[in-house]
This record gives structure tokens, C-alpha cells and sequence, in this order.
């Protein structure tokens, strides 16, 4: 039986217009994942060999994708709560560049320790967020706007800050150098295999599933999405919850924006342009939807692996980098038309 | 130089000049300096910026204002027209794109404005100076470099580039494979686009890393990327196989020379900004009504371990 | 029989994914006859009329217009072959002018092929004067009250000039008055030979207009018959399946206790009020187990009445409001819930349902952070709530799992019932509560509020259909603009005591009646 | 009445009555010409004197303003219409680029003449444009993605076209350079002081004026944008209208890159980079909604020139380009927060 999520009188008028093949349902309730497989699949066929080894399968190269999307996987991790409630947030790359700043900065102008700064940076970034949350959620102004303002506020801050140049990141004991502890982000554990960024990425990811199954909060996430003013009408706090869900993403782009600078030695406030749209298009072709309520977080775990998939084999195979652009932008259409189909299909 | 008030008039600014109605005021005057940069989120150009600023706080007479095109040559051809309207005496600019910028660079000029021309040349001759470094020629150097001091019996290179479409990039690759020819046994196996970004040109070597077992150098066109390639060899723990070389060589913590001091990278070549010396030219032109050379090319240098920290010293603005 | 039908549809099919919307279903219409199509919800009449005016294409069967075959594939092709219709859910530009809206997609055009807004303008005051609705055809539509906007909609396709016209619960957002403005259109319509379909929940209006029905069960015929030789006990056999011997319980009477009371309830007015009434020195008491109806006309402020109460006015509120003797701050529908309100909004899929979620999700949407701890949801708990609900109402679902889009109306209205009764309220407000709800599961919600109220329960219910309200109310407050101009015993009101009071023209000084 | 029993530091039981101050109505229907004159007033107050004479007054710099506004303000007019069905176009900027690449390329390496060369821009920019209105409309892609995706594959496909580097233009007879007519782009007519691009985005400006108040088409745009489901229903063809904005901003697009080719003498597949957003600035501080279905074109233009006005008076103060990043960001919000409040007062 198919299952009708929306309101049949809300449907397109000419739907029903062309003959049309239905594909089991479930195929779309994995779909994130089948995408996945499908570009892991190819990967591995696409991948170049050394010593009739698969290079893509080698276990370092692995890790080195999750390493890679780490960033931008915590970036669409707090993305996707704010699409949950069709909100926008464009200003992640930025706070993502204002706090490798300013994490530089303290470390090193400043010389604070790991903690304080940490916490500070991160306290930052939820103020930034938790601002354009009230500004989008109680004034009403829409949340593109909101943050593409911030963006611009975010990367000024970050220049201001800086001066306008990168600050390198030395480590040892005493003044003028960073604590060697914040070094910890740039190394690998397990015997130096597994990168400390993706291990924080996938405890992020954990975090967030556990949220989305297990609290109050989610739910009240999905229901302002799905139908703000029955949420309202059901006593939500849709404010107060807006608001947390931009603090959330401020949140998470200052963590990815430490992890930035420990894996780089270096903040710099042009850290992390463009890469806003790297995490929606993660939400996206993870499946959820633009207009809010529907989604999981698993789907845009898997959206981020699958982008960081592609630009790996892309680079094994040394593809030209514009026809990278091609590529990757094809891609992004079809893994959205993928579920434009599903809903027209419902 | 220019003592005297009866000095001709085609003193400032050069023959080319065809305004000949500005009067040099010389070391009595005022002067209101404007300096359109292309792109502060390089931080070779931010470096620009600061070192222009730092030269001109030496100078009493100046005064520099600073715009930032934000690698936008329309945003860049608005600057250079606000810099006019505002009555500027004399134009520092470093053209975000040649072509683009000629027209409102010739007009500045032909309103009897002294232009200095900075990094990248415009079209044409009408700007005073021309400033800056050769990057097919800094591409050569590091070519050489490795062709003769780094590979001599030859081995295998893998290219990080700039951004694709950017002049620099575009020198910076060919100079390189000039300065190689002359050694038939090196090979440049893998081309990597880092886009001119640490974290890009980290992520890109990490596959190439997958990808070549034997790399011997690896030459990134500029520090950055060769700074997150090592990121990226060390996190493989391969760094010690090879040598990173980069270019730039900013005299700032988080710039190439601190990281061959350091011993991640092996060498980089200066690419110098030139912010010194066209504060210096506008010193001639405004306050000694001097007549000055139609270009000045700055050479480069390479940097080792060897001359890192004494280079460092000298090229950095505090 | 020599001449073919006007319209004649037969063997319809249609699915949606998995849902077997049309099983093969017959209609016929003669020219100059209204035809009552009636049904359960979801028993497919949209479907088939949509089908008839080219919103949705059938996977099987045909269509014959006066005896020729035609494919509808698309709204226009619909209007042109003659078919009119108005949809069940208002289908308007609410950013457009009401002249925009009359001509939306059939804009005249000069002879430089630009927009013609002086012919508009013109022809639009002809066609609302054709219906008697005084407007300005020049007013935004969203500043109209919902009647009205009802009647620019029927003003529109009444313009078509179709040989059929389609009116798919037209009258559910109309008040008697208006219907009867509607009902006085349609001799003339069946004096040019029009064919009208007409489809309504209410079976007292079918008796009026209609001179033959089809009934729809399930996407099948159920039935057809003459209105004037069928008794209404017959024809809602054919729809439910079975009779429905009494639709209105009898209860118990209220107990003594005054469990609301409202005194001097005035909400200040908007910038922008669009022709709302906002309550005005409301003076209200509800005594506990009491079903206390709300009647008047469209835009006397019935639902805005029940907005203040619920803490929809913010603070534009003022006045006292208690509960069982305490006093309550109603400045967000938070404080409302808090102080054990409970509230079903007259539009069910606007305000009511988050579509896209299951019927488990809607039930316990208000109780989460009651049933949860510290913030963690506790599964177990929450399945036993849901069951219990489902179970109590007699919510029909294929499971607590499904989308609850895939109920029928009358399930969906249930579910916001339960979802408020998951909070154990002490005073239930209710706006239409049966609007659009078939009459199986109207007597079902009756039942359901008359055990409420058995049960200590005090509710208020708005209602635009009166036989409704006297039907299960105790008392019935009337409004008239914002304000309530008497309040009448439930066993000796009558419709006609009613209409007087709401339609007294308003006069400039109206003495305020006390309630309760 | 009864006493409050319960709680003493309870609310007062009387409801409160704010009073709430009424704006007129005809303030916001004049709200981004009301903002543009305030604009305007602030730069005259706050420009600086050269020799008594206020520069920005300055005719010269006035016209300078129009010119630099010239494309912004033409893609923000396509724009307008794609936002005012409830769509966005992501990828104006970089078909502003690929329009810019493809002119000077056919002007310099194809040695076309000027007529066929801006026909067959023109082509190229509608056809991209169409091709995203189809995909999203038609397939029900939302605009967001396909247009996201559009920008990568327009800017990967003017990078291929030009092999990566901008084409300067030369004019003159002959083979290998562009014909001297050409060049009227970069030039002032009337003696010398009003900008050619300033006057085609006047014209262009015109003709949407005139298209919104005189066409069917406008009608249908704007009901799609206010109710999709009744356009459809009133048999207006959804689809086409859709297909036909994007392909409408595809075009503007195109010729706004022309004509930054020919102002700019060089045609680069990195030109109009981020010039979507500008775009969508100005259409929202113009007074466009981003829902669909209310907005002006003469708003769409007022914002235009507000920004230009921003930016010169910003520009003539040397105000630091990181406060500029501060400064625009706030008067952006700030902007979209009267607007959020007039919905509001509603
Ligand atoms: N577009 C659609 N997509 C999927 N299912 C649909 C669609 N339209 C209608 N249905 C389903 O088809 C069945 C018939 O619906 P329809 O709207 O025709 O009923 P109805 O008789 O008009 O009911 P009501 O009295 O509530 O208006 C229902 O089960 C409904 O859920
Ligand atoms: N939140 C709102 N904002 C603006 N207008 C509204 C709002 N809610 C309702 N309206 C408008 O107020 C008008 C009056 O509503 P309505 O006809 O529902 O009045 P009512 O007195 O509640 O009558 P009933 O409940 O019988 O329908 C309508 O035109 C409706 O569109
Ligand atoms: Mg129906
Ligand atoms: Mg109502």
C-alpha cells in the first residue's frame, strides 16, 4: 500500500498526465543510501589501480573522505535542522571562517588555553546563529535574508579580527604559541589511521541521530516544518525552537571552524567560502526537503559521503576541474529529481 | 630634486603624461593617495595592502586610502572612478584583470593623475610605473630549481595549481615546465587544482597521494596549497619521501618563509609585492618631482633554510 | 429516450499510487436538472468531478457531452467543452483584486493583445451584481471574509457560461444567509438549461435544490435516486451503509459549577482587519459539562471569539477570563493549553494537521513534553497514549503508523480531538467541528462530545449549521459583530430565533446581553 | 471576582492592551522609494566637499552610479520575475560569466559580427535558462538546486569554452579582433556623459514596467506566484509561464553579460561571480517578497539604485571594506525587517 504523506487536493493538477512506473516505495525510503551505493559502486569501477589494488578501496584513501567532508558534514548536520523548519542558513561558511579566526587568535594573540578558547569560539558561534534565529523567527524576516546578511557580517568580523591575514598556528609551551593539545586536531589515533576530524564528525552524527530519535525537541522540529501554525496551535514554543535551531547550526559551523584551523595550523578569515552551499546540497541529496518537515539526518550523513565520494574519485582520476563543475552540478540534479519524482509519484 | 618652483611642469608623472597643467607642490604639499586592490581575501595582496600602508606611515605628506574589489573587475573599475571623484593625486592599482581595468586606468591617467601599476600590467602605456614580478619567470626559477638542486637525475613532480582561469596560475605552469625542459627526466605525473586554498590543496594531495606511489617534489603554485599538501604527506606520514616547494614567500607567521624555517617546505620563491617600492616611486613623483622609469621589475628570491630567517627579518613590515 | 444526456460519465476509473479512488462509476445529468452527488468522504466525489473539468485525468472510462465523446485534459479544454466548476477548497489569488480573480486566465485583451483593464473592470461589476453580491471590484481578495470570497469563486464560474457547472461543497463556509443567496441563483440557471452537480454534506439543502442524487460508496455507485419521491433516512442508508437512528445523543444535564466565565472580553482591533469582528465586551459563562454553541453570520466574530479564548489575540486581549475561579493570562496559546484548553480550529488542514507526519505523531503533538522526561521521549508511553486515543474515539487508520493524510475527514477532525484530550482539558473549544464531515462520522463526533460532557467536560463549539446546534447545545450564544446579542435555552431555541437575532441590521448603540 | 489564590507573583489578571502604532498604509506601498529617498538624503548629508561642492551631487558621479548598477539592476529585473513566481535564480552571475566569455570569444576568435554574436548570446542565455525553468518546473525540481547546480555547470562550461582564461577584446578591422562598433558599450553618449549601460538598463527597466502593467503574461505570473494551484485551475499553463520567467532571467542574464564584456573589454568565465545575491538584495529590498506573488518592478529598480547609492557613498567615504561587509549586511536586514513588519501589521 502506498502511503500518502501529503494532502491529495494539494497535488500538482497535471500529475497524473503521463503513464507512470511505480517503484516500490521503499526504494525511496533508502534513497539517500541507494545513491550512495550507486556512486560507491561506481567509484570502485572508476577507480584507478595500483598493483591490481582498488586505490579507492584502500582504507587510508577511505579515511581520507571522511576526513575530507568532516567539515562540511557538521555544517549540513546543523543545516539539516534548519531545512527541517524551511529555514536557509547561508551565513555557516562564514561563522565556519570567523571562528578559525578567532580559535587562531586567542590560541595564539591571545594565549589562551584549549578550553577557554573553544568554548569561547563556540559560544560565539551560538550567539551569531541564535541572533539571526530571532531576527528570521520572532521580526519575521526571511531566513535567506537574515543570513546572507550575516554572512557578510560574519566574514567583516573575521577581517577585522585578523587584520585580514591568516593567523599560522605554532605549537609548544609558553607565550606566543599554541597550547600542543590543540594539536591533537591535525593527528590521527588508532595507531595514526583514523583522523581526528572525522571521529568528531561521526560523533556529531551520532549525537545528532540520537537526537532527532529521542527528543521532544525533534519533534517539535518536524511539526514547526510540517505545519507551523498547527505547531502553534498545539502549544510548540515555535520561537524559542527557531531560534535554538540556528544557534544549533551557529553552533556546529564554530566547531567545524576549530576543526578548520587545527587542521590547517591556521585561521583565516577567508576560511570556508562557499561552503554553505556544499552543506545544503549535502541536506538536499540526502532528502530533505526545502520546504521543511521532511528529512533525517541519516540521509544527509549519507549526502555528505556521497559528495565527498565524488570529489575523491574525480581526483584519483584526475578529471579536469571544470568538467568537475559539470559533473558534480548533473549530479546534485539528478539526486533531487531522484525525490521530486517520489513526491510527484505520492 | 625638485627645490626649486620654477621646475617644469612635465616633472611629475613622466612624458607620457599629456596633461601638462599639474603643478608639483612638491614636499609642502598634501597628498591624497588611492589604492584599488583587487582582492584582500589573497593574502598576498592583503600583504600588498600592508606594506603599503606600513611604507606610506614613513612618508608625512601621504595620506592612502584603500579599496577592496573583491576579485570583481566591474566592482575594481567603480572603485578607480570613486578614487576620481574624490580628487586623489595620484592611483596605486593592482589590476584584478588587465583588459578590464585599461579604460578607467587610461582615463585616471589622461586626468593628469600619476598611476602606478602594480603586480599585473594593463593594456597599453598610459600609467606611470609599473611595479611588479615576473610569474613565467618565478615559475622558471622554481623549475630550475628542481631540474638542477632538487632532481637532478630526474624523478616525478606533482603540480598543485592556482585557481583555473587566474593569470598567475596560468604563468606559474608554464614558467615551471620551461625551467624543467632543460632536464628530460623529470616528469610531472599528477596535476592536482587547489584553487590557491590550504584545505583544497590538502584534500587533492591526499587522493593524489593514493593515486602515486613515487612522488619526488611537489610543486605548488603557491604556499598554502604546499602547506596543506605537507598537511596531507604527513597525516600519510610520507613527508620525508619528498619535497614541497611553494611560492610567495609572505613575510607574515602563516606565510612561506616561516614554513621553510620550519622545515616543512624545502623552498619558496618571493613574490614580492612591491607595496615598499610604489610608495617609494610616489615619493619621487609627488614630494621630489622626480621623472621615474616607466617599470621596475622586482626580481625573486629563492628562499631555503639557509636565508629564510634573515629574509624574514628584512621583508616583514612590523 | 431520443436526445442523449446533457452529461454522461461512465465507467470511471482512476488510482492514486496505491489508492483506488473511482472503481467504474456512472453519472448522469439532464440539461435544467441539479444533481446531488453524495457520499462518505473520500468516497471519491472530487476525484470524479475533477476528472469532469480536467484537473485530473481518469486511467479509465469516458465522457459524452450531449451524446459526444470528449477528453478533458486539461482545465482549459474543460472550459471550454462547457464545464464550470467550483472547487471544494477556495481556489482564488488571495493577492489579487476580485476583479483579477473573476478573469484569472481569461484576461480580455485590446486589440495590441495588452491586458484590457478597462473591460475587466466593467464586466466585473456586471458579473458580482449578477449574483447581488455588493463588493468593490476593486478590493484585494484576502481583505474579504470567507463568504464572500465564496461567492467571487461561484461569481467566476458562473461567467464561464458552461452547459455544466460543478459546485463542490460550495455552501460548507457559507452561513444560511448566504446559502440562501446561492440557492437563489439557481432557477435561472436551470432556466437556461444548465446542468449543475452539486455536491454537500448537508442533507437539509439537498432537499431544497436538488431534483435527482447519486450516491458514491467506497468509489462505486451506491445508488441513485429522485429527490422528491426518497426520504432522507433512505438516501444516508445508501451512503453509511446502514441508518442512523438518532443523530443526536441525549445527555445528561450540565451540573451547576461555573467552569469558565469571561467578563469583558475585548480584543483591540488590527491595522488590517479584513472584515473581522474581534470581540467586543464579551461577557461569557460556562458551566461545567455544558456545550455552551456560538451561532451568527459569517464574520460575526465566532471564530475570533474562540482565537481570544485560546490565546490567539496576544495581547491585544483584554479583559478578565477565569477557570474554575482562577484567574488565566491568555496572551499565547501556550498559557491556553497550560491552563487546560483545549481547541479544534475550523480549518482542519491549515491550522489543525501536520500532513506529512503519522496519525501517532498528530495525536501526541501537543503532549510530547508531558509524556516525556526531561526532554527524552519515552516510546512506551507514547504508544500507549496513541492506542488509547485511537481505541477511545474510534479513529478508523490502517495504523497509528499511517500518514494521517490518509484518513478521511471526519478520522482527521478526529484526530485534532484527540490530540487536545491527550492534555485532559477542562474546557474544550470547538470551531465547525463538523465542517466537511460526512454525516457517519458527524453522528461519531456527537457521540464523542455528548461523552465529554457527560464527563465534566465544558465546551463551546461555533457552528454554522444550526440544526447542529440546536441539536447538541445547552445554550447558544449569538453573535453579532464581535458581540453577543443574546444567548437562547438549547430546548426552546429555533432556527428562526436564531437568524433574527444574528440579522438584525446592527445599530449604532447595540445593548449588550448578558450571558449565562 | 475572585481572588487570585494561587501565585502572587501571577500576572495582573486584567489582560494588557498595548497600544500599538499604526502605520499608514501608503508608507509601505511607497516603503523602497520612501528607503531609496532616505538613501539618498543620508548621502548627500554624509558625502564629502570638494571645494564646497557635495561630490556625490556630482553629475558625473550620479551617472557613474547608474553605470555601476547597470547589470545588477538588469539581472535583478529577470530576477524579480523568477522570485515574484516564488522561485530564485541561483545562476545569473554565472551565466553574466559565461554570456561575458562566449561574446568575447565569438567577437575575437570567431571573428562574428556584433548582430549574430549578441543573437546568439542571447540564445545560449534563454536556453539555459529555459532548461532550468523546465527542470523545476516541469519535473518539479526546486529552483534552489537546479539553479545552484546551473551556476557550477555555466561557470565549468564558460572555463572549457574560453580554456580557463579571460579573452581581452580588441577592436579595429579585420581578422582577430572584435568590430569597432563593439565598443559603444564602454562609451558615454551626449557629449561624453551618460553611459551606454545605463541606458539599456533604463530601456530594459521601461519595457518591464510596461510588460507588468500591460500584459496577460504579468497576470499569470503574479497569480501563479499568489495561488499555483488556482492558476493552474483557471487554466492558466503553469508550466509555460515558469519555463518562460527563467528563460526571461536567462536572457537578462545573458545580456547583462554582454554588456559587461563590452564595458570591461574582456569577457572571463570568473566574471559576475556572487552577483546572484546582489541581485536578490535588490529585488527583496525593492519590496518582492520571497513567497511569490506580491513585488514590483519599480521597487526591484529602487532597490538597485539604493544599493548603488550604498556602495558610492560607502566608496566616496573610504569607509574599510570590512565595515562596508558590516554596514551592507545590517541595512539589508534592515530593509527586509520593514517588510516583515508590514506583513506583520496585517
Ligand atoms: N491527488 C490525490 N492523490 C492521492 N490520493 C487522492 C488524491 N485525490 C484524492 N485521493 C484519494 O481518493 C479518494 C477519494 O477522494 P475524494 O477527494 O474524491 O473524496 P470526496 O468524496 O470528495 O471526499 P470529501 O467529502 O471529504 O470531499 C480518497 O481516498 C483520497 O484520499
Ligand atoms: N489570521 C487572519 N488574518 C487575516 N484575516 C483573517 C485571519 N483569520 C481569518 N481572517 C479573515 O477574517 C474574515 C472573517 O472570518 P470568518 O468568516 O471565519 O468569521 P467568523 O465570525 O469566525 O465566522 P465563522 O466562524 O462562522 O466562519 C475572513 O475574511 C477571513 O479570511
Ligand atoms: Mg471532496
Ligand atoms: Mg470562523
Amino acid at each position: 500500500m502506498t502511503v500518502d504523506t501529503t494532502d491529495p487536493v494539494e497535488k500538482p493538477v497535471e500529475q497524473s498526465r503521463r503513464r507512470r512506473f511505480v517503484i516500490p516505495e521503499r526504494f525511496f525510503t533508502f534513497q539517500s543510501y541507494v545513491a550512495l551505493i550507486l556512486v560507491f559502486l561506481a567509484a570502485i569501477i572508476f577507480s584507478p589501480r595500483r598493483n591490481g589494488e582498488i586505490v579507492f578501496l584502500n582504507s587510508e584513501n577511505l579515511l581520507n573522505i571522511v576526513r575530507a567532508v568532516s567539515e562540511i558534514g557538521i555544517l549540513a548536520i546543523g543545516m539539516t535542522f534548519v531545512i527541517l523548519i524551511a529555514g536557509i542558513d547561508l551565513s555557516v561558511g562564514a561563522i565556519l571562517g570567523l571562528a578559525a579566526t578567532g580559535t587562531a587568535s586567542l590560541l595564539m594573540v591571545n594565549d589562551f588555553g584549549v578550553a577557554m578558547t573553544v568554548l569561547i569560539i563556540l559560544a560565539i558561534g551560538m550567539a551569531f546563529g541564535a541572533t539571526q534565529g530571532y531576527l528570521s523567527a520572532r521580526l519575521g524576516i526571511q531566513a535567506f535574508i537574515v543570513t546572507l546578511a550575516g554572512l557578510q557580517v560574519a566574514r567583516g568580523l573575521a577581517r577585522i579580527w585578523s587584520g585580514g591575514q591568516g593567523i599560522a598556528l605554532a605549537y609548544g609551551d609558553g607565550p606566543d604559541v599554541a597550547p600542543q593539545a590543540f594539536s591533537l586536531l591535525n593527528s590521527r589515533t588508532f595507531n595514526g589511521t583514523v583522523p581526528i576530524p572525522a571521529l568528531i564528525f561521526a560523533g556529531v552524527g551520532v549525537i545528532a541521530l540520537i537526537v532527532v530519535r529521542k527528543t521532544v525537541f525533534a519533534r517539535h522540529v518536524y511539526a514547526i516544518g510540517g505545519n507551523e501554525r498547527a505547531a502553534r496551535l498545539s502549544g510548540i514554543p515555535v520561537t524559542r525552537i527557531k531560534v535554538t535551531v540556528f544557534a544549533i547550526s551557529g553552533l556546529l559551523a564554530a566547531l567545524a571552524g576549530i576543526i578548520h584551523a587545527g587542521q590547517l595550523n591556521q585561521g583565516s578569515p577567508n576560511d570556508g567560502m562557499g561552503y554553505e552551499l556544499d552543506a545544503i546540497a549535502a541536506v538536499v541529496i540526502g532528502g530533505t526537503s526545502l520546504m521543511g518537515g521532511v528529512g533525517t539526518v541519516s540521509g544527509t550523513l549519507a549526502g555528505a559521503l556521497l559528495l565527498g565520494i565524488l570529489n575523491n574519485i574525480l581526483a584519483l582520476n584526475n578529471i579536469d576541474s571544470n568538467v568537475q563543475l559539470l559533473i558534480k552540478g548533473v549530479i546534485i540534479v539528478a539526486a533531487a529529481g531522484i525525490q521530486a519524482f517520489r513526491s510527484q509519484q505520492k | 630634486a625638485c627645490g626649486t618652483e620654477s621646475d617644469v611642469p612635465e616633472s611629475a608623472g613622466g612624458s607620457a603624461q599629456p596633461d601638462e597643467g599639474t603643478e608639483c607642490a612638491g614636499a609642502d604639499g598634501e597628498y591624497l593617495i588611492g589604492m584599488s586592490q583587487a582582492n584582500v581575501a589573497e593574502p598576498y595582496r592583503q600583504q600588498m595592502d600592508d606594506d603599503i600602508e606600513a611604507a606610506a606611515a614613513e612618508v608625512d605628506q601621504f595620506e592612502v586610502v584603500f579599496a577592496d574589489a573583491a576579485q570583481d573587475n566591474a566592482k575594481q573599475v567603480a572603485d578607480v572612478e570613486n578614487f576620481l571623484t574624490q580628487g586623489i593625486d595620484l592611483l596605486i592599482i593592482s589590476p584584478n584583470e588587465a583588459a578590464p581595468l585599461t579604460a578607467v586606468v587610461e582615463r585616471a591617467y589622461n586626468e593628469g593623475i600619476p598611476v602606478i601599476v602594480l603586480d599585473r600590467k594593463i593594456e597599453g602605456d598610459s600609467y606611470t610605473q609599473f611595479i611588479g614580478a615576473d610569474n613565467t619567470e618565478i615559475g622558471r626559477a622554481a623549475g630550475e630549481y628542481v631540474a638542477t638542486e632538487l632532481l637532478p637525475d630526474g624523478g616525478s613532480v606533482v603540480e598543485l595549481k592556482g585557481l583555473p582561469g587566474s593569470t598567475p596560475a596560468q604563468e606559474r605552469a608554464d614558467g615551471f615546465r620551461a625551467g624543467i625542459a632543460a632536464n628530460p627526466n623529470i616528469e610531472i605525473i599528477a596535476e592536482g587544482v587547489g584553487d590557491w586554498l590550504r584545505e583544497k590543496g590538502q584534500s587533492q594531495f591526499e587522493a593524489i597521494l593514493q593515486a602515486q606511489q613515487a612522488i619526488d617534489v611537489v610543486y605548488a603554485h603557491n604556499d598554502p596549497m604546499a602547506e596543506g599538501a605537507y598537511l596531507a604527506a604527513q597525516a600519510a606520514s610520507r613527508q620525508s619521501e619528498m619535497s614541497f616547494i611553494g611560492i610567495d614567500a609572505l613575510p607574515i607567521p602563516s606565510g612561506g618563509i616561516k614554513a621553510v624555517e620550519e622545515g616543512r617546505l624545502s623552498a619558496t620563491f618571493v613574490y614580492p609585492t612591491g607595496g615598499k617600492e610604489a610608495i617609494a616611486t610616489a615619493e619621487e613623483i609627488l614630494v621630489q618631482c622626480a621623472e621615474v622609469d616607466k617599470e621596475q621589475i622586482l626580481e625573486t628570491e629563492l628562499i631555503t633554510v639557509e636565508n629564510a630567517a634573515e629574509i624574514y627579518a628584512r621583508n616583514a613590515t612590523q | 429516450m431520443t436526445a442523449p444526456p446533457l452529461l454522461a460519465m461512465r465507467g470511471i476509473v482512476k488510482h492514486f499510487g496505491g489508492v483506488h479512488a473511482l472503481r467504474g462509476v456512472d453519472l448522469t445529468v439532464g440539461a435544467g436538472e441539479v444533481h446531488a452527488l453524495l457520499g462518505e468522504n473520500g468516497a471519491g466525489k472530487s476525484t470524479l468531478m475533477n476528472i469532469l473539468s480536467g484537473v485530473v485525468r481518469p486511467d479509465g472510462g469516458g465522457i459524452e457531452l450531449a451524446g459526444e465523446p470528449v477528453a478533458l485534459g486539461s482545465p482549459a479544454e474543460a472550459q471550454a467543452a462547457g464545464v464550470a466548476m467550483i472547487h471544494q477548497e477556495l481556489d482564488l489569488v488571495p493577492q489579487a483584486t476580485v476583479t483579477e480573480n473573476l478573469f484569472l486566465g481569461r484576461e480580455p485583451r485590446t486589440r495590441l493583445r495588452t491586458l484590457d483593464r478597462a473591460a475587466m473592470r466593467r464586466h466585473a461589476r456586471e458579473l458580482l451584481d449578477d449574483i447581488g453580491v455588493e463588493l468593490a471590484p476593486s478590493r484585494r481578495l484576502s481583505s474579504l471574509r470567507v463568504g464572500e470570497q465564496q461567492m467571487v469563486a461561484i461569481a467566476k464560474a458562473l461567467s464561464l457560461d458552461a452547459r455544466i457547472l460543478v459546485m463542490d461543497e460550495p455552501t460548507s463556509a457559507l452561513s444560511d444567509s448566504e446559502v440562501e443567496r446561492l440557492f437563489a441563483i439557481i432557477p435561472g440557471l436551470r432556466r437556461r438549461g444548465v446542468g449543475v452537480v452539486f455536491i454537500s454534506h448537508r442533507m437539509d439543502e439537498i432537499a431544497v435544490v436538488a431534483d435527482r442524487g447519486t450516491v458514491l460508496r467506497d468509489g462505486r455507485n451506491a445508488g441513485s435516486f429522485v429527490v422528491a419521491e426518497t426520504p432522507p433516512a433512505e438516501i444516508i442508508r445508501m451512503m453509511v451503509g446502514q441508518p442512523i437512528e438518532q443523530l443526536f445523543p441525549d445527555r445528561e444535564p450540565p451540573a451547576e459549577r461555573v467552569r469558565l466565565r469571561v467578563r469583558d472580553l475585548t480584543v483591540a482591533d488590527g491595522s488590517d482587519l479584513g472584515g473581522r469582528s474581534e470581540p467586543r465586551g464579551v461577557d461569557l459563562d460556562v458551566r461545567e459539562g455544558e456545550v455552551l454553541g456560538l451561532a451568527g453570520l459569517l464574520g460575526a466574530g465566532r471564530t475570533e471569539l474562540l482565537d481570544a479564548l485560546f490565546g490567539l489575540a496576544g495581547h491585544r486581549l483584554s479583559g478578565t477570563v477565569e477557570l474554575d475561579g482562577e484567574p488565566v493570562r491568555l496572551s499565547d496559546p501556550r498559557d491556553a493549553i497550560a491552563a487546560g484548553i483545549g481547541y479544534v480550529p475550523e480549518d482542519r488542514r491549515a491550522s489543525g494537521l501536520v500532513m506529512m507526519e503519522s496519525v501517532a505523531a498528530n495525536i501526541v503533538l501537543a503532549a510530547l513534553p508531558a509524556l516525556a522526561r526531561a526532554g527524552w521521549r519515552r516510546a512506551a508511553r507514547e504508544r500507549e497514549a496513541v492506542a488509547s486515543s485511537i481505541r477511545d474515539l474510534h479513529i478508523k487508520t490502517a495504523s497509528a503508523e499511517s500518514a494521517v493524510g490518509t484518513l478521511s475527514g471526519g478520522n482527521q477532525q478526529k484526530v485534532v480531538f484527540a490530540r487536545h484530550l491527550l492534555r485532559q482539558p477542562r474546557l474544550l473549544l470547538l470551531d465547525d467541528p463538523t465542517r466537511g464531515v460526512d454525516i457517519g462520522a458527524k453522528s461519531e463526533i456527537y457521540r464523542l462530545l455528548a461523552g465529554l460532557a457527560t464527563s465534566g467536560l465544558a465546551v463551546v463549539v461555533a457552528s454554522s449549521e444550526l440544526p447542529e446546534l440546536l441539536g447538541i447545545c445547552d445554550r447558544i450564544a449569538v453573535l453579532r459583530g464581535g458581540r453577543i446579542v443574546t444567548v437562547l435555552d438549547g430546548r426552546d431555541a429555533t432556527q428562526e430565533a436564531i437568524l433574527a437575532a444574528a440579522s438584525i441590521e446592527q445599530n449604532s448603540n447595540p445593548s449588550r446581553m448578558e450571558a449565562g
